[in-house]
This record gives structure tokens, C-alpha cells and sequence, in this order.
């Protein structure tokens, strides 16, 4: 028989309305504010090694993003989106899967990029747009991507990315790859219809897939309870049948373990698996954005005293794993190394001509050559209004 | 009268039409308290009430549909798609709910009320998703109403007489002129016509036919031909769809030439409708092959932007073309 | 402060994972397949005329099921769908609404808009889409629309109505009508984006709605499990924070008193509702379908000993409220009227010419009416090829 | 060969695609055991399994999303839409990302083994919902290439090309022809040139260009004006993306007269971008305007399809408009 519904087992003869919020779904927490660990808390599995690359990837997020943040205030660049605030969530995630697992990101995680190995100078290609850009300068600023370190490039279109993971992973399975996806999202971003076909068509498929939802508040300036009326994005998990935690995403331990124990089942049972991780979005959405519109200073305060990357340093320091000197020392390597790699990329000259027409196919189709050729000429008439391409014509 | 930017013609006009009918809503994403990620909604949410103007969840397809259930409750709903680039999950809503809503329940219902407001175009440093013009999708949708300003003054007649207008709308708006154009508009409430195009500078040597941002491309196109004693005939054509092909027929009749002007993609862009339409009309007239100066067959791309968008400069070599051919 | 959400306060150490299916939601049932009412169950609130004006509709909905199937396979018309085996999830629910609550419906309920008041005659014009159906001919059979009786025209595309019904209802409370909105849908529809959208606006935006999910077992050959992996589409309410109830959906007492309850806690709170009624498609999907190809005879037979109207008849004698002989007259009467009417509207044109270019816009556009002329033109000049309009020129 | 209809055709290309290469899937609405609403995926899931051959959950915004994945994970999906009237829900997975995914990342992923199936066209009784023809709106979208086969020869050939290619193809197969073309079919697998358009019948009076199952209109209607003494050369475009416009042009310097036809509406119905190009290309040679018939612009009707519908006598009497011009 195909009707394989189970359902008639379990009967009441009032009607019960189910409530939500009957039960609200716990916030699994391992590293208190002060970086202690509370008592009897589950551990993840880390060494000292692990736990400093953790910390400076951290630290170089932060460099990064103030850096470039101050950049385009400086009106260097066009626009940048920082992750302060939200470290934890990407860095201590992405810290347990291997480097085989794709990455799937919305914009805010540079930090699981960074973690890959991403270099200062391959991010400042991007930002700049110029010719050595990897996505050869037609995206936005901070829309990264790496075939090699299995980070898909960025796509603006949000929640996008969500089915697609769910069918990367199905491939992976077929493949008997033992490896995931993870796929990053926000918490607005989970109100998309991708979001829901994403869900259940993994659940249905049983494609190895961790749904990572980062739940910092706000969507621009939507706030969360404008957004949704349940008990967050974790309330949805179970109705698509799929194992979900709600998670404390500034504590890099428990987005740790949450994530390492998600990985393991996620590969072990070839099943998706969701985590929430509540945290707080510190800066503005996006360089365009001003958060005073729409939420108060006093708030972003009591946040700030949640920080994720001064909670785990307080954590390292107390393993004996990390001191001040270090500290201040990593932070100036870096302002430096940001710095220099900002001043290498905005030398390098934007992309060539070519590049506007290449990769629409894999091939250039014969009226895009004729579009091409028609452009080549018109700028070759009026090379003084084309300073980017006109001295090279001819090079690609 | 005042001088307002676009942004500005666009919130006094839902702030008059708010005012002026409590079945006026206006929603999106960001559109409540914060007024909208451009600010054309600010100030609504203090004057009217959280509960006519709101912060929807993050779904197009579901703030489309919304607004269709509103509309066909009778309510005056103006959604906003905070993107144009963003419209298209409610591509299913609009093409096959809001077009066709009259039509399949025999008129017994409609969505004739409903605004569909987005901004959209180049420009901006925006790249592949912030930059698209996607008019010429909804172009072949009977049903649809597409409605495009080119400066405050007509921003504010236009969208005012959308609202007003028992069809459903879509109005797309040139975010690139949003806080660059500038102009003197009254402050009252006041309709311009929809389906209905307008020559903004006559000439007779070549019709040059746009809308939106490009109109004021064109015209500085028409100008520097002008200065080579070139004069063009520049028609806004305002109205995507319906659209008025007899204003541009009637001056192709006397100029000879057309060249249609759009930054979106060149094949199937809205310009390829007008060549198609105006070649059957003008047959006997046309003394060159109609021309379109368009953005390139690819995506939008960053770096390259320059290159990739129709400026006055192509405009210029394709009017020389046209008329030395 | 604008960040309202709360999750701190219940903390765990460990990562405890929430698991589908923890807890199944239970099913709702009043009637046992004899006829008999569960011992202490809840009654909804019914006397003999809503039970019998319940059941009439019921009757009549097999007759015309039945009836027109035959003539689609007589070939007299070219689709039909019978919602045979689930009267009692849409007859049953329609009856707790009162005429203003706006119905909008999937395809397959018809009797929610028979026990409006539907004429045999409407429902006839709009099946051989003559030139008095209230849709003008335009659309296939089954895609029903009266403005008059409050139930929305039917759109084939699946899941479009359910944000429509969240817009429609929150209009409805604006004008501080107490009325709401009924939505139905498939099981099967519930997997599409709009499904997620609308549970989400309609919470969000505290929308008087209920969402009635017919779960049949199937979407045209794809049964439940190859759905959705969850406990049904119930188990997605509370993530949505809505109130929830899952009803046995053959039992005609059980979706009655749910609904009772349902409207008035939609229309009370001005909120949403999700009942999700588990039943079963006896019939094919439609016409065009063969369930032989994708489930057993063993498995449908098991269910015609669930069919509602024979359940909901047995009460109904057992209340002394009707008897067999009353039965044989309506059943006879119902077949006499179908076949009447549908010998009526098969005699009765097809639209006018006209009808075709109407309603696309409030007016017919100057492009359109080019169109128009053109194609008449076409017609006179081609009469013999054109029979149905050719000789009903110039009357629109 | 074997005398096969157009479904036997798609199902013999799936087959054999699957057969030939592990990483085939096939999956959408209904697609697994039963082989879909209309059997194109007949026998597949027995043959190759249920992890390669699946129904998918209701939602064409997953299926497509999810296609998209498995394309850039390196399997070669095709995905089914089983009406191409339910398209648009997945139109933001088509144009927004499958057709941008290799320009966005700089060719370092891309979606390019991805294709999409899907039945499309009129004449069944479908009403507004089984019976629209929206290749059109794809068109317009750089990225993507879009097939359409007329019989079943060509159906096999075509599907078996676009399920090599490594550009994402959207295959348009006219359902009116599913059953009622039947034709000679090799049983073995070969494929048939992208981009490349057909001349089906040669004539020096008139150029008629179609697709899919409209080709079988314009070869009626040759035949009924070649009676009268009118030779019409009938070209099937077969790719609308990118579109073989050298045939066309070529054709109609020789013919200086061109129609063009399809099911769609006429507003930026494809026939709109073939009209401006040709103009553009063939200006000189032209005898008289390049005429469109086409779908009116409406939605898609029921009892007056056959009014609705470009058949051949309405493209009879354009031959004769065009030729008395
Ligand atoms: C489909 C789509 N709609 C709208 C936008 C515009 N937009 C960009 S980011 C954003 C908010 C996203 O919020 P969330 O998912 O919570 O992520 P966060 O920014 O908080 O990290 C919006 C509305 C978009 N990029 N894509
Ligand atoms: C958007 C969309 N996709 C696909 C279809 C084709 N289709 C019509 S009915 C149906 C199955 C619906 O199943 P369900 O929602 O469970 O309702 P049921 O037929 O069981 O009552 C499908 C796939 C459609 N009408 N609309
Ligand atoms: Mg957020
Ligand atoms: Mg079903």
C-alpha cells in the first residue's frame, strides 16, 4: 500500500487545539559571559590549535571589517557589510566541518571563508572589483566565492541558496562522498518560500544538509517578532521532520559542539539538520544602513556585552592558550596586513573589456560577439570616456 | 509647488492618498516604522496607523499575494518590492494571480486596486542585483498596467492616478534618479494620464523613444545631436502597457527614424515590441532601420558599468548611423 | 528596545536535539464508523436541520460526482474532478461559517459551495462552459466562482489562494467586519512557498483565516510520505505560532465541531487557525487520471468502509432524523435534477465572441480592440470555420 | 528507427541520457513510479532507481533550487515542470540564479548540465492554466537557452543535445504533439545542432518562421497558399535562445516578405524580437512589414480557443495581407 500516513493511532475525542509556544525550544549554552564554562556543561571536541585559529580568525574578521567599513565611509569603496557581533556563529560553525563540506553563505560570513583560508589579498580583490577578483569583478562587494576552498559565491537574491544546498547535497550523497553542506541564513531570510522547499525537499530526500540560521534580530530594520510569530526559526524543524537545536550564537563552545554533533549526523544518517543560533547583528545592516532609525543605543549595549570574540578570548586566556601580549600583537599584524593588502588592491586596474561578455555562456554566443565587437569599436571612437577599458582593448 | 526630489514626489503621493482613502495601504519589506530602505514610505506609519502602513515578513511571493487578497477584498493595497531585482519569487502571483484575476472569475472579482511599486535600474554601483530592469517581463502579461516616471513631477501624477486606476499597476521607479532629480512639483494631490505618451522635445530629423532614466539620456543625446544640427524628437513613453504607439507612430510618420532606448538586455527588451510594432506602422515611412541602444545580452555586471549601460555618447553614434545609413 | 525575542531564559548545557515527531499531534474524532458517537466525546453545535441540510449536500455532490464523470467519459465534457470520500471535510467545516465568511477553495469543493446555495443550473453552465457561466466560458470545468455566495473563482495554479486568503481576511478585519476567511488546500499544495508565506503574514499580521488542509494521502500519484517527512501538515502550525487541530476528516461531527471552534477563535482573536483533516480520495485525481497505475484496490477499499456520508447517514438515522425511504427519494431527485440541468446547459451556447477580449482590463484597450476588429473580420470572411461565434456577431 | 510519438521520443532521449551517463537524474511532480502526469519518465525509475528517477514534493521553486544545486555539484539534473503555466513560481531559481551562476562566480561554478522540461502550448482545452506558451518571457534572460522541438525526431534529438550541453536549457515540448506527431525515430541515441534553425519547406515568395507546434500551422498554411500560386519557405526556429537569425535573414533577402507566428500573445511575444532584428538586418530587401500572428492578448481562453488560436487560415490570410501590401 502506498498510503503510508500514520495518524489514527493517536486519538482524542475533544477537540485540542495545539498552542505555540506550548514548549519553547531551549538555547543550548556552554560558555558564560565571564568565559567560564558553566558547570557540567558538554564540551566540544578542541585543542589548543583549533581554539587559536578559531580566535584569530576572529580577530581578523574584526581588522577586516573596520578597516573596510572605515574605507567606505572614506568613499574608497562602494559599500561593505560587517559580521561584528556574529563571529561565533559563522567561525565556530564552520570550525566543524572538514574542508571538503560546501559552504553556502547569504553575505554576512566572510568569517567561514576567512576560516577556509581565504587570503587578505583575495578579499581585497574582491571588495576592489579589479581584475584579479576570483568573480572578476561583477558582483558587490563582499559577494565572495572559492571553487577551490568549496565556498560558493555569494548570490544577493536571498534564501536562493537554500534549495540549492539541499540538491548539492543530495549530489554529494549519491556520490557516497562523506561529506555536508552548510548553508547560512538569516533569520529574515527563513520567511523566503525557497526556505520552506528547501526544508522539506531535504527532509523528503534525506540529503545531508546542516540549515544554519543565524537569528540576529533584525532584517534591516525589520525586527524579529515583525518577522515571525513562533518560537523563532527552531519551531520549524520538527514539522519538517528534521532534527533541530537552538543554540547561544555568541558562544563559539556550544555553536562548536552543536555544529560538530549536527555534522556527524548529518553524514552519519544522510539526513538534514537545522540550528538556530540567537545572537545580535553589533553594527548596521549594510553600509547604506543606519540602525539609529529603528532600534536604540541602550540595546546595542547590553549586546555588547555579550561579545562573542572577547567571551572566547576570556576562555583561551583562562586555558593558559592565550595572553595580552599576543593579543595586541595579532591585532596589529593585522591592521597592518589589511592595510597593505588595501593599498595592493586598489593599484591593480579593473577587469578587461572581455570580461563584460565572457561566462554569460560557456561560450560567447555570435550575437553577443557582434555586441561585443560593435562596444570595441564605439569605445576605440571614444577612448577618453572609457578610462577603465579604453588603453586595453585587444588584451583579453 | 516645491521642489522635491523623486523620492520626495513619491511619498507625497502616498501621503495624499493615504489621506484621502482609508482603504490606502502600503507595505513591504522595512516600509513601516523605518520607511523603506530608499525612505518613500517615511513618515506614513506615524501619520496613518501600524495598522495601513507595516513591515511585511522578508517574502515577495507572499507580499504579492497578501496584496492580492487585499485588493480583492476591495482594499487599495501600494506594495513595495524593495528591489526590482527582488520581484521576481512573485512572478507566479503577478503573472498568473494579479493579471489574470478579472478575467478567469469573469469580472465577478478583480485586483484592479492594487500598486505594485519598485525601484529599479542602474546606475548605482549596484551589479548583477541591484541594478536589473525587468519591465519588458511583465510587457507580455495582459491584464498588467507598467507605469514608469521620469522626474518628480510626473513620479507623483503618475503614481497617484496607478493608485487610482481599476487595473492593477505595476510602477516601476528609476532609483538612480531618486535623490539626483529634481524638480518643482505641487504640493496637492493631481493625476497624469497613464497609457499615454509625451514628447518632451520635438525635432524632425529622428524619433528617439525611452522611459525612466534613459528619458533624460536621450535628451542629452538629442541635445549634443542638435549641436552637430541633428534635431530629435524625444518621447517619454511613460506607459509600458498598455502603451500609446500612436504618439510615436505620428512622429516617426514625419521624422523617418526611431531608436528605442533601454538599459535592460537587448533581446526581448520592451524595445524589440516597439520595433516590431512601429515597423508594421510606419512601413512606407521609415527611411533606416529602426535601432535599439540598449544594455548588453549578460548579466549586470560591477566593474564594468560604464561600458555595459546605453549612454548618451551611443546614443549619439546610433543617431549618426541612422541617419547615414 | 526593539528586539522582543525571548529565548534566554531557558537554557540547557547540553545539545539536546528537538526530534520530529517527538509527539504526535493527535487526531480529533466524535463519530465511530457505525454511526456511534465516541463515548464522552465533545458535539459540535448541530440540530436536524443543519444535519439534514449537511447531508442533502453531501447527496447531491455524489449525484453530480457521479453524473459528470460519466459524461466526461462519454466525452460530452472534457474534464471533470469529484471530491468523492472528502464531502465531509469541506461540507462539514463550510456549514460552522456564515454566508459572509469568503470561502476560497483548492478545486475539489464543490460542496462548500453546493451548501451555499449553488444552483444545479451554475454549476452546470460553468462545466460546459456556456455562455451563462458566471466565468464566461474561460476556464475548465470544476474552477467555480460566485461573488454573490462569498466563494472565491477557483485559479489552477496550486497555493495561490492561501497568502490571498491572509490579505483577503486581514482587509476583513480592517473594516471590523466579524467575518473571516476559509482557505483550503491539498496536502500536497502545502509544499509550495506560498503554503510558507501565508501561515507566516497571516500570523504575523494576526489575520482572521482559517487554513483547511485537506490531507487526501495524495498528490495526483505522490503519496504523503514522498511529501513531506514530518507528522503531517498540523505539526507546522505551532513553528508558525498558529493554533492547531488535526481532525479526522471522514467524520462529519468531529470537522463541524473543529471549525465551530476555529471560526470563533479566528474571528474572537483575530488570528489564524490550521486544522488539517486527514481523509482520503477515493475517485481518481481527476479525469485525466488512472490511481491504478500508483495504488492498490485493497487500500481504496479500505477506506470506502470510511466514507463519510454513509458514517454521517448512520447518526442521522440514529437520531431519528431520517430514514431509508426519504433516502431513496433525495438520491432519485438529485439524479433526476442533474441529468435535467445538464441536458439544459448543453443546449445553451457558447460565449459570445465578445467575451474574449472583455475583463482582461476594466476596459477593453485601443490595442485589444485592434485585435478584436481584426479577428471579426477574420471570422466573416471564414464563417463555416468559426461555428460556435460566426453567426453571434455584433450581439456583445 | 521506430515509429514513435513525441512522449515515446522524450522518453527514449531520457532513457538513453540515463543510461549513458550515471549522473542523468530525472525528477519533478509525479516523475517516479507513476513517469509523470503525461509518462515522459515512463519505466525510469524501474530501470535506474529511485535515487536517480523521483517525484519531487509540490513546489517548482524547490525543484528548480534544488536542480540548481545538483547542477553545480557536477550532476547533470533534468528537472520536469509538469505545465509550463506552473513555471513561475521557480522563475526567480531560473532567472535570477541558474542563468547568472556562471557569469556571478567567474566561471568558477555554474549550473550548466542543468535542464528543465516542460510541457507548454494550447489546443488540448486547457483553458488559462494548461495552455500558455510563456517562452517568451526566458528569452530575455542572457544565460539561459531555450529548445523547442516540433515533431518527434527532432524532440529526441534536441532533448538528447540540451541534456549534453553545458549551458542550462529550458526544453519547451508541445504537448499538443505528445501523442497526436508520430514519426520515424532512430532508436539510438544521436543529437541534433543548438542554435541552429531549419528550413522545412523552400519557396521564394514569403518567409514563415515558427516553433514547436505552430510549425505544423505554418506548413498547413504553405500548402493552402501554394495552391493559390504563393510559395512560402517555412523555417522552424527550433533554439529561441540564442536564436539562429543568419537562416532568417538569409531567407528573406531572397523572399522580401516575413511572418512570423506563434501561440504566445502578441506584446513581446518572441515574435516581437525576430521582427525588430529582421528589420534591422533585412531593411533593404523588405517588400512589405514583417506581420505577426499570434495569441491575442489575452489570457488564455476555453470555449473560444479556436477563435483564440493562430491557425492556418488566420496565417492564410496574413500571406495574402503581406503580399497585397
Ligand atoms: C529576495 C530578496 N529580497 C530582498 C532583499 C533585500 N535584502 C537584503 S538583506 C535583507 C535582510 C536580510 O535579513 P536576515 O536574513 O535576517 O539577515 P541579516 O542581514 O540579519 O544577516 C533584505 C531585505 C534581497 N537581497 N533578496
Ligand atoms: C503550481 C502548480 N503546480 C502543479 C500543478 C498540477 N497539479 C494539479 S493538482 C496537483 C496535485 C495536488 O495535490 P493536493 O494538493 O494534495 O490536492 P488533492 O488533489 O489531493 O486534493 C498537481 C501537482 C498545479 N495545478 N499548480
Ligand atoms: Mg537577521
Ligand atoms: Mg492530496
Amino acid at each position: 500500500m502506498s498510503d503510508q500516513r500514520h495518524w489514527a493511532e493517536h486519538q482524542v475525542n475533544q477537540p485540542v487545539f495545539s498552542d505555540s509556544l506550548q514548549q519553547a525550544i531551549p538555547t543550548f549554552c556552554v560558555l558564560q559571559t565571564d568565559g567560564q564554562v558553566y558547570p557540567d556543561a558538554t564540551m566540544p571536541d578542541i585543542d589548543q590549535s583549533l581554539a587559536q585559529k578559531i580566535y584569530r580568525t576572529s580577530c581578523f574578521i574584526r581588522a577586516l571589517d573596520e578597516r573596510m567599513l572605515a574605507s567606505q565611509r572614506q568613499g574608497r569603496i562602494s559599500f561593505y557589510m560587517t559580521e561584528t557581533g556574529e563571529e561565533a556563529a559563522d567561525i565556530g560553525s564552520c570550525a566543524a566541518l572538514t574542508d571538503d563540506d560546501l559552504i553556502m553563505g547569504q553575505y554576512r560570513e566572510q568569517g567561514a571563508l576567512a576560516f577556509r583560508g581565504f587570503t587578505v589579498d583575495q578579499f581585497m580583490n574582491q571588495i576592489f572589483s579589479n581584475e584579479q577578483d576570483l568573480g572578476k569583478g561583477r558582483q558587490m562587494p563582499v559577494h565572495y566565492g572559492s571553487r577551490e576552498l568549496n565556498y560558493m559565491t555569494i548570490s544577493s537574491p536571498l534564501t536562493t541558496q537554500l534549495p540549492q544546498a539541499a540538491g548539492y547535497a543530495y549530489g554529494m550523497k549519491l556520490r557516497g562522498q562523506s561529506s555536508c553542506v552548510i548553508c547560512y541564513f538569516g533569520e529574515g531570510a527563513a520567511s523566503e518560500g525557497d526556505f520552506h522547499a528547501a526544508l522539506n525537499m531535504a527532509a523528503v530526500k534525506h540529503a545531508p544538509v546542516i540549515f544554519f540560521c543565524r537569528n540576529n534580530g533584525y532584517a534591516i530594520s525589520t525586527p524579529a517578532h515583525e518577522q515571525y510569530a513562533g518560537d523563532g526559526i527552531a519551531s520549524r524543524g520538527p514539522g519538517y521532520g528534521i532534527r533541530t537545536i537552538r543554540v547561544d550564537g555568541n558562544d563559539m563552545l556550544a555553536v562548536l559542539k552543536a555544529t560538530q554533533d549536527a555534522r556527524a549526523y548529518a553524514v552519519e544518517s544522510q539526513k538534514p539538520v537545522l540550528i538556530e543560533a540567537m545572537t545580535y547583528r553589533l553594527g548596521a545592516h549594510s553600509s547604506s544602513d543606519d540602525p539609529t532609525g529603528y532600534r536604540s543605543r541602550k540595546e546595542e549595549q547590553l549586546w555588547r556585552h555579550k561579545d562573542p570574540v572577547e567571551r572566547f578570548k576570556l576562555w583561551l586566556m583562562a586555558q593558559g592558550w592565550w595572553d595580552e601580549a599576543q593579543d595586541q600583537a595579532l591585532k596589529e599584524e593585522y591592521r597592518q596586513s589589511v592595510s597593505n593588502a588595501m593599498k595592493r588592491a586598489e593599484k591593480i586596474p579593473a577587469p578587461h573589456l572581455r570580461d563584460l561578455v565572457t561566462d554569460v555562456y560557456q561560450q560567447v554566443p555570435a550575437h553577443l560577439e557582434a555586441q561585443f565587437a560593435s562596444l570595441e569599436a564605439h569605445i576605440q571612437r571614444h577612448p577618453e570616456a572609457y578610462p577603465k577599458t579604453a588603453g586595453r582593448l585587444h588584451h583579453g | 509647488m516645491a521642489e522635491m526630489n523623486l523620492l520626495q514626489a513619491i511619498n507625497s503621493a502616498l501621503d495624499l492618498a493615504m489621506k484621502a482613502d482609508e482603504q490606502v495601504l502600503c507595505f513591504g519589506e522595512d516600509v513601516g516604522q523605518f520607511g523603506g530602505v530608499f525612505r518613500a514610505s517615511s513618515q506614513l506609519q506615524e501619520k496613518y496607523g501600524s495598522d495601513r502602513c507595516f513591515n511585511t515578513p522578508l517574502t515577495e511571493q507572499g507580499i504579492v499575494g497578501f496584496a492580492n487578497g487585499l485588493a480583492a477584498q476591495g482594499m487599495r493595497p501600494v506594495a513595495e518590492v524593495q528591489f526590482a531585482d527582488y520581484i521576481f519569487p512573485a512572478f507566479d502571483q503577478i503573472v498568473n494571480e494579479t493579471a489574470k484575476y478579472r478575467y478567469r472569475s469573469g469580472n465577478q472579482f478583480d485586483v484592479g486596486s492594487l500598486t505594485i511599486r519598485t525601484p529599479y535600474g542602474g546606475g548605482i554601483h549596484g551589479g548583477l542585483y541591484h541594478s536589473q530592469s525587468p519591465e519588458a517581463y511583465f510587457t507580455h502579461t495582459p491584464g498588467l498596467k507598467i507605469v514608469v516616471p521620469r522626474n518628480p513631477y510626473q513620479a507623483k501624477g503618475l503614481l497617484l492616478a496607478s493608485i487610482q486606476d481599476d487595473d492593477p499597476v505595476l510602477f516601476f521607479e528609476p532609483k538612480r534618479l531618486y535623490r539626483a532629480a529634481v524638480g518643482d512639483v505641487p504640493e496637492d494631490a493631481y493625476t497624469l494620464p497613464l497609457s499615454k505618451a509625451e514628447i518632451v522635445r520635438e525635432g524632425q530629423d529622428l524619433t528617439l523613444v525611452a522611459w525612466g532614466a534613459q528619458v533624460e539620456v536621450a535628451e542629452a543625446a538629442a541635445q549634443q545631436a542638435s549641436e552637430s544640427g541633428i534635431e530629435c524628437e524625444v518621447i517619454d513613453l511613460r506607459t509600458l502597457l498598455p502603451w500609446d504607439s500612436d504618439t510615436i507612430a505620428e512622429s516617426v510618420r514625419k521624422t523617418g527614424r526611431l531608436i528605442v532606448t533601454h538599459e535592460a538586455p537587448r533581446t526581448s527588451g520592451f524595445g524589440a515590441e516597439i520595433c516590431a510594432t512601429l515597423q508594421e506602422m510606419c512601413f512606407l515611412s521609415l527611411e533606416s532601420p529602426i535601432m535599439r541602444v540598449t544594455g548588453l545580452d549578460t548579466p549586470f555586471p560591477l566593474a564594468l558599468e560604464k561600458e555595459y549601460l546605453p549612454n548618451a555618447l551611443k546614443l549619439v553614434d546610433a543617431i549618426h548611423d541612422s541617419l547615414n545609413y
